[in-house]
């Protein structure tokens, strides 16, 4: 919000000092030739070229009732409604005298006073039911509610704006190159494009694969990662023990798959001499295969059926 | 991985703040940090904070808004920055602002209840004006002949006055009861300016706005 | 009138050129002080100094360009702002998906054996996609003539889906009832990773990228 005023500002600045509260009879009607108008002429003498900016200086009949009203420091509650009839009336007869078009609603307005003022001057009887409304209430009430939001309005024009008050800032960028995120994709995606392709290749009958081909799965990489320096590697020097049983199973599983797969190449020399192992994957710059992890801690060991 | 700490927190939000062409919700500041390499708990919170406390002698400060955070001109320097701009509409009429303020305190409103409470027809340019200024916008329809719309607010319209949320905007004075008329004589001369009636003038605009304060016109929105 | 004293120089200068939408020459500067409340002499130079001087711990820099003074976003910062302007793709294609499958469920497998199973030709580009969002790598070649790629998954891909290990992934036995595949995966209770097994991760993925860190994602920027 306004956190600071300015002072070498300007009147947008002025208007929103709090202290200054605003005073309608203060406020220019409109500029004429330069010189602020401030109120109406009491004598109702008019330059004739004003009146049409005076006119459009009131947002209505009720801003007109409202400003002769306040021009006089009356209480809205107890408006004299005689005087302030007589009042706008002569307004609207000068206008209307030159020619200038009113809009209904002026008009209206000069009826609905008179009707007050008639009302105003007949006795009111006592009514059975209490007292009878005051005939200014209606007209009370709609000035009251008009009013409130004329304030309103002006209280909106003080609050810092953009453009006027304040403006945006922003920062060059030298490189408005858009980043490109991959798309998301759900596991489940995955596996519907997966199950489809697998569909499609009639491999469900061919391959019963169970869940735990895809911890051989994994360890092949892992065997392949070890044997990456292409030399032969001594077959036991592959198992770890401390994975267990079920590590032993599955390191052994994984390297009779790359085998068969003509990934690795086993050979033993003699019967119970050792046996070495050695990759056929082909030297390069690929990366370390470390990324897999290699626990074979499930709690539900399963069948091995490769 | 790269250690995401504080200063560097503050540096990419202030960065992203001043290179954002819009305010930035917080959401979208933390979204700025890759899941892989988060910032740490509330360092996004604590770099707007940082920030801002950084803005007290500079030229341009660091607020929130509807839409989120946005850096800007403070009041004070505006009036010598504003002079890279000659010509730029800042003025809006008394129409306009009655029409904005009506919208703005008794949204949502149809066309036909701003006309009865300023007691003149709505131009249709002025309504045509704000919504291409993005400031209001059609929310419906009010469910009686002809269907008129129901207007109200939107984001951008609290965003260029500078709030965070509707019920910042400045209460509306309340209305007097008008229970006791006072009784009249046909031909009263005019009261007398006093002091005392200029005090009963709008007692309430200065009330501060509570914690639950909201414009009063809300129970009015369904009427 | 207001004293133009050398702070109120450097805050204009500094709101100036952060509400510019251009870069801002010094006569420029010197003009939004009026004639008749001049700035004093040197103090626009100076307030560039010391605007330029008070960046070095900020997002943004003051620079001169050709055309005069801005305020940019640092490069070492780009890559987080950068993503304001975040381009999210629609959606993977069936054949990268498949692609990605065969390569998780069937890994190592050449491009070759891909397309065996597909029945169709794997566009390079799914692979390059893949492996430009470090998906998959290749961990070899096949040793039969053409010496094709092995292709294998990294752990970023398990990350991504969340699995700890290549077993989590469901067993294809159960991909019959996809259908009533339930969406929260993985499957089973996360099971407690030995201190052992542990020891065998990659502790290259881990390193420190250091003072010239930049967000994961930024090779992908200029794509």
């Amino acid at each position: 919000m306004t956190s600071e005023t300015s002072t070498g500002s300007t009147a947008a600045a002025a208007a929103q000092n709090p202290n200054t509260r605003p005073q309608q009879q203060e406020m220019p009607l409109a500029m004429v030739l330069g010189q602020p108008l401030v109120e109406v002429p009491k004598d109702l003498y008019i330059p004739p070229d004003a009146l049409e900016v005076i006119l459009d200086a009131f947002e209505g009949p009720l801003d007109l009732l409202l400003y002769l009203i306040r021009r006089q420091n009356l209480d809205i509650l107890d408006i004299p409604v005689a005087e302030i009839t007589r009042q706008y009336v002569d307004y609207i007869q000068a206008m209307h005298e030159m020619r200038f078009e009113l809009a209904a609603e002026y008009l209206l307005m000069a009826a609905i006073l008179a009707e007050i003022k008639s009302r105003m001057l007949l006795p009111r009887p006592p009514s059975e039911e209490g007292l009878e409304e005051d005939p200014r209430a209606d007209l009370v009430r709609r000035l009251q509610e008009y009013e409130r939001y004329k304030k309103a309005a002006e209280d909106i024009d003080t609050l810092p704006r953009q453009e006027r008050d304040t403006s945006l800032v922003s920062a060059f960028v030298p490189d408005r190159a858009a980043v490109r995120l991959p798309p998301p994709v759900e596991l489940r995606e995955m596996l519907l494009a997966l199950h489809d392709v697998l569909k499609r290749a009639e491999l469900f009958t061919q391959h019963a694969i169970k869940r735990d081909a895809l911890n051989v799965r994994q360890r092949m990489g892992e065997l392949l990662d070890r044997l990456a320096d292409g030399a032969f590697h001594r077959f036991e020097s592959l198992f770890s023990a401390e994975e267990g049983r079920l590590g032993v199973v599955v390191t052994f599983l994984g390297m009779l798959t790359l085998a068969k797969e003509q990934l690795v190449d086993i050979v033993q020399e003699a019967p119970m001499a050792p046996i070495y192992v050695k990759s056929l994957v082909t030297g390069d710059d690929a990366p370390a295969l470390e990324t897999l992890s290699s626990e074979f801690d499930d709690p539900e060991p399963a069948e091995f059926q490769a | 991985m790269t250690t995401i700490d504080q200063s560097l927190v503050t540096r990419v939000v202030e960065a992203a703040l001043l290179a954002s062409s819009h305010p930035l919700p917080l959401v979208q500041l933390k979204g700025l940090f890759p899941l892989d390499e988060p910032a740490p708990d509330n360092s996004v919170e604590a770099a707007l904070l940082e920030l801002q406390d950084g803005c007290a002698t500079r030229g341009v400060e660091l607020v929130e808004v509807a839409s989120g955070w946005r850096y800007q001109v403070k009041t004070d320097v505006h009036p010598w920055v504003a002079r890279l701009w000659t010509e730029r509409q800042t003025k809006y009429t008394r129409a306009t602002l009655e029409t904005l303020a009506l919208i703005a305190y008794r949204q949502p409103i149809t066309r036909g209840e701003i006309e009865q409470i300023r007691g003149v027809t709505v131009n249709s340019n002025i309504i045509k004006a704000l919504e291409e200024r993005d400031w209001i916008r059609s929310v419906g329809h009010r469910d009686v002949p002809g269907k008129p719309e129901l207007l109200a607010t939107t984001k951008t319209f609290l965003d260029y006055f500078g709030l965070k949320r509707l019920d910042e905007l400045p209460p509306l004075s309340e209305l007097k009861d008008i229970g006791e008329l006072e009784p009249q004589l046909p031909f009263e001369p005019a009261i007398p300016v006093s002091a005392a009636a200029l005090d009963t003038e709008t007692p309430t605009l200065n009330t501060p706005l509570g914690d639950d304060a909201i414009p009063a016109s809300s129970e009015h929105i369904n009427e």
